[in-house]
């Protein structure tokens, strides 16, 4: 595995066609337990990513990262915006001076990443947030010696499918209580798209 | 969906600058931003006053920016808190090198927007402090939630820390009153129906024709309960009692009642509750000094409506009849 | 139907108990009526100013009682003109031996009751006279019809002969004032959604899905054309137009815009038509004065909107600008 | 034909029943036409006719109209409630000093009465109002020596039928112009009522 400043541009790209194409759906996850506004929010942050990000040439990947990071932060708004802008910005971090950046510095990345999120939203797993998705993918990151793109997008499914059997204690979700038992976290399934878009863009340079 | 607007993904903006045709003389939005100060900003010696949140709930948050409340609100995207560039712009505007107080409503996206500004403003040397606002008691306070939201009674704090920091309080005068209000303020809000996020099209929940949903949140939020419609006075009741249980009210004591619209309740109906609530308190040897009625903190056009109540002392009554100018909010 | 009372009968009554319980030292209800006077009625040496009509429009008419607005208002039943009996209650009341006015709304059913009680207060020996408000351009003036009917450019009414009269004006020089207000003031409204009398129970009409209704009335009375909805821009657009057709408006005048709610649309959506109005008013070369953004006079919870202009001069503006104390009006 | 005080109180009665029967109907027709409150107008001015008007020992066919026409006037609101009670309080005057009242005096009172509404409503017919109901049972009253109940009752029916085919040029019902084609004016029916009721009336007494 191996991802120079193209392959970072083509997984934000394919992040946002993936969230364009789910846009609705996002916003429905987001009725059930939410306010109904996570795909808007999503979709005109990724539109503003892709289309900022394409303008500009770039020699290292923790430059696309860091951009990614204000763009979504100015963007998105809500919960979201200021926790994937966190995420991203630690990965760009955690990736400074590296290019291209293989499998571990592409963990040390996602690490960062996740522990940003974590201390930004004061979660930790189980509370039925995107931090359920971001921290088993991490993990299989982390114990896998050669990362699988079918397995990258297979433990984010399967993480945030499992997040429908959580009662969410952090977040607007937490508000419905024992309600949002049921309900793919938003936060959650727009995570999936992150990681499902990685997947592609690793097996496309496998 | 039928709403009056141009292209949903720009109801911000040409809100916005609806409302500054409107108020040209008194309000002025910070360029390239969704942000609106006074037109008077920075008003030196003067700690600044902001607040905001999505928009959705006018006239909060830029119809209280005036002399005597705020000196600016960002206003985000409908029910989707501001982002921090933003919010650190208003920031900026509105110091006058007495510190800038941020009222913040209690969630998460709200929070972490805001605090993320106040820390690019304090690296910049701006002072900065903060309140944040969890008048709602639908929700539980224990340490295994994320607290209550803020609601309507937000207005009091914008209203009673907006006086004091007219009258030339410091940043630290400023947040303890600031947080006498947030302690002393109680809400709480039912919905008959649903509205609907322009760019998403769709209710955001959805009522039986005979249900109504007690402890609703100002964005569809899911409330305590969800029952047959009873009487306004039954209503009103239900959320007064509830208030009350949460608050240190004796006898003899003041408070400030607001009988909020969510939308599209029509006053006829806020009052009809007024009434109740009034006939309550009464009954319990609790003073009203002085009683609101009317659309404070809206959700969109969701038809219901919320009490709260503002335990008085002095000091909150002086400022509480302080004069204001801000649109929304005149006296 | 979902509305928030207890007996659909008994609505006007509760509200009325509800506002006098908001506010206990500015306004009273003369025993035994639905009319509200100001607290300090009579006022000796003033001419006593008196509206009112159907309820279901509030805050209007008794949101605009109050120092420097009316002197009282008389409530119907929802949507039904109140009596001749209660109006002559409310004359009396008020009468401070300078004459009592009148603002009617021009309704068959107004005209007539008010008329009634003026004929009752005069045979007492008051003196009274009227103005008839018709600022509605959506119904043809002409000697074959009943004429305009009276909308929110009756609050103008208001405010501005309740003005004069507060600076101790005669009868006479009221009704002038009055008359120049009515004869320059012109409005339109739209809807999206009926309205519901709660007694009644059932949407007095029916709009589909995606229409809308130009020139409606403000009880849901037929307007001009039914037609799909279009965007807030071409709305405005339209009621603009309309408006300036019939007024005699040059180039460099003044006007002041009330951009009115008629009860379930989000203000932020009203603020979205305001930028329209002020943009072709601007483009035209008019002179906007003074902007009003908000519910004024509704129609129960009847989503849409309604503009209004008022062509000003220095007799005017001063007037408008003048301190008014109304719970629904303070500037 | 000769009407007692316990006639004109059966008749406003008769009157309240069939008003308080055909309620929502009339709101219905203000629906159309209007603004959906005739019927609760009407509803709540009777109801409180009948409520006071049975308290009371009254002597005159006068006193009882009279307090009618008070009573309406206070009560009904609106456009119709000054154009009913005008047209009691008319007919009170105009039957004043005689007892019991004949067809001749009753004659006389109705010419009067609808000379009230017309007045008071600066109103002829042909503009779909009550004065459309009205007029033509006046007529039938002027122009019959022997009145016959069935024949009022049916005058009345035919006469609020036809506000069907007019244009109404006064109350409210005018801003719908061509659109008010088609339907019975609001106060055309409740018109008929009293009508059909005081037919009945006449009918009891035989
Ligand atoms: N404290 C938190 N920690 C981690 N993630 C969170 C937290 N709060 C919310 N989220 C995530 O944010 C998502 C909601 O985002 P969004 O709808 O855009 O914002 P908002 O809730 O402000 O409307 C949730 O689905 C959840 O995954
Ligand atoms: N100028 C008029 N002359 C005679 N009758 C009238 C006039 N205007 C209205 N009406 C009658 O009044 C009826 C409406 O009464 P109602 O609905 O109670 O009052 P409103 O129109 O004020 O709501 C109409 O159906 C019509 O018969
Ligand atoms: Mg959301
Ligand atoms: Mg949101
Ligand atoms: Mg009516
Ligand atoms: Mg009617």
């Amino acid at each position: 595995m191996e991802l120079h400043v193209k392959d970072i541009i083509q997984w934000l790209e394919k992040t946002n066609e993936k969230i364009q194409l789910n846009k609705d759906y996002l916003t429905a996850l987001d009725q059930a337990v939410g306010d109904s506004d996570h795909g808007i929010n999503m979709s005109r942050g990724f539109h503003e990513v892709v289309n900022q990000v394409k303008t500009k040439d770039y020699t290292t990947v923790s430059d696309v990262l860091k951009d990614t990071a204000m763009i979504l932060m100015s963007k998105v708004g809500g919960a979201s915006g200021p926790l994937f802008g966190t995420a991203f910005l630690r990965f760009s971090m955690g990736v400074k001076g590296i290019d291209p950046i293989n499998q571990d510095a592409f963990t040390k990345g996602l690490e960062d990443a996740l522990a940003g999120i974590m201390q930004r939203g004061k979660a930790t797993t189980g509370e039925k947030t995107m931090v359920d998705v971001w921290s088993p993918v991490v993990n299989y990151f982390k114990v896998t010696t050669n990362v699988q793109a079918d397995e990258v997008t297979q433990t984010a499914k399967q993480a945030m499918e499992q997040t429908k059997e959580i009662m969410a204690t952090k977040g607007r979700a937490s508000y419905f209580k024992e309600k949002s038992i049921g309900h793919i976290d938003p936060g959650a399934a727009s995570s999936f798209y992150i990681f499902e878009a990685l997947s592609e863009v690793i097996k496309g340079e496998g | 969906m039928k709403k009056i607007m141009n292209d949903p993904n720009r109801v911000v903006q040409d809100m916005l600058a609806g409302m500054i045709a409107a108020y040209p003389n008194e309000l002025k939005q910070i360029p390239a931003t969704t942000a609106i100060t006074r037109s008077e900003a920075p008003v030196s010696g003067k700690v600044g006053l902001v607040s905001g949140g999505g928009s959705g709930h006018e006239p909060a948050h830029a119809g209280y920016v005036g002399k005597g409340m705020l000196d600016a609100a960002v206003v985000g995207e409908v029910f989707t808190s501001p982002t921090p560039d933003q919010i650190y712009e208003a920031i900026k505007a509105v110091d006058g090198g007495k510190g800038v107080f941020l009222i913040i409503k209690n969630y998460t996206g709200d929070v972490l927007n805001f605090e993320m500004a106040m820390e690019l403003a304090e690296a910049e040397g701006i002072q900065v402090d903060k309140v944040i606002v969890n008048d709602d008691v639908a929700v539980e306070d224990s340490s295994f939630t994320i607290g209550r939201r803020g609601i309507a009674g937000t207005v009091f704090v914008h209203k009673i820390a907006g006086a004091i920091a007219e009258q030339g309080a410091t940043l630290e005068e400023v947040k303890t009153v600031a947080e006498k209000v947030v302690n002393q303020t109680r809400s709480m809000g039912m919905a008959l129906t649903p509205c609907t996020v322009p760019a998403a099209g769709k209710p955001s929940f959805h009522l039986e024709e005979n249900e109504m949903e007690i402890g609703i949140g100002i964005h569809g939020e899911a409330g305590i309960e969800r029952k047959p419609i009873t009487t306004a006075d039954e209503i009103a009741s239900e959320l007064t009692e509830k208030i009350l249980t949460d608050m240190d009210l004796n006898n003899n004591e003041e408070v400030a009642v607001m009988v909020n619209g969510l939308g599209s309740t029509p006053e006829m109906e806020l009052y009809i509750v007024n009434k109740k609530v009034n006939q309550l308190l009464t009954e319990k040897g609790i003073h009203i000094y002085k009683t609101f009625v009317g659309e404070y903190m809206t959700a969109l056009e969701m038809t219901g409506c919320s009490v709260t109540l503002l335990k008085l002392d002095d000091e909150l009554k002086t400022l509480l009849d302080a004069t204001s100018e801000a649109p929304a909010f005149r006296n």
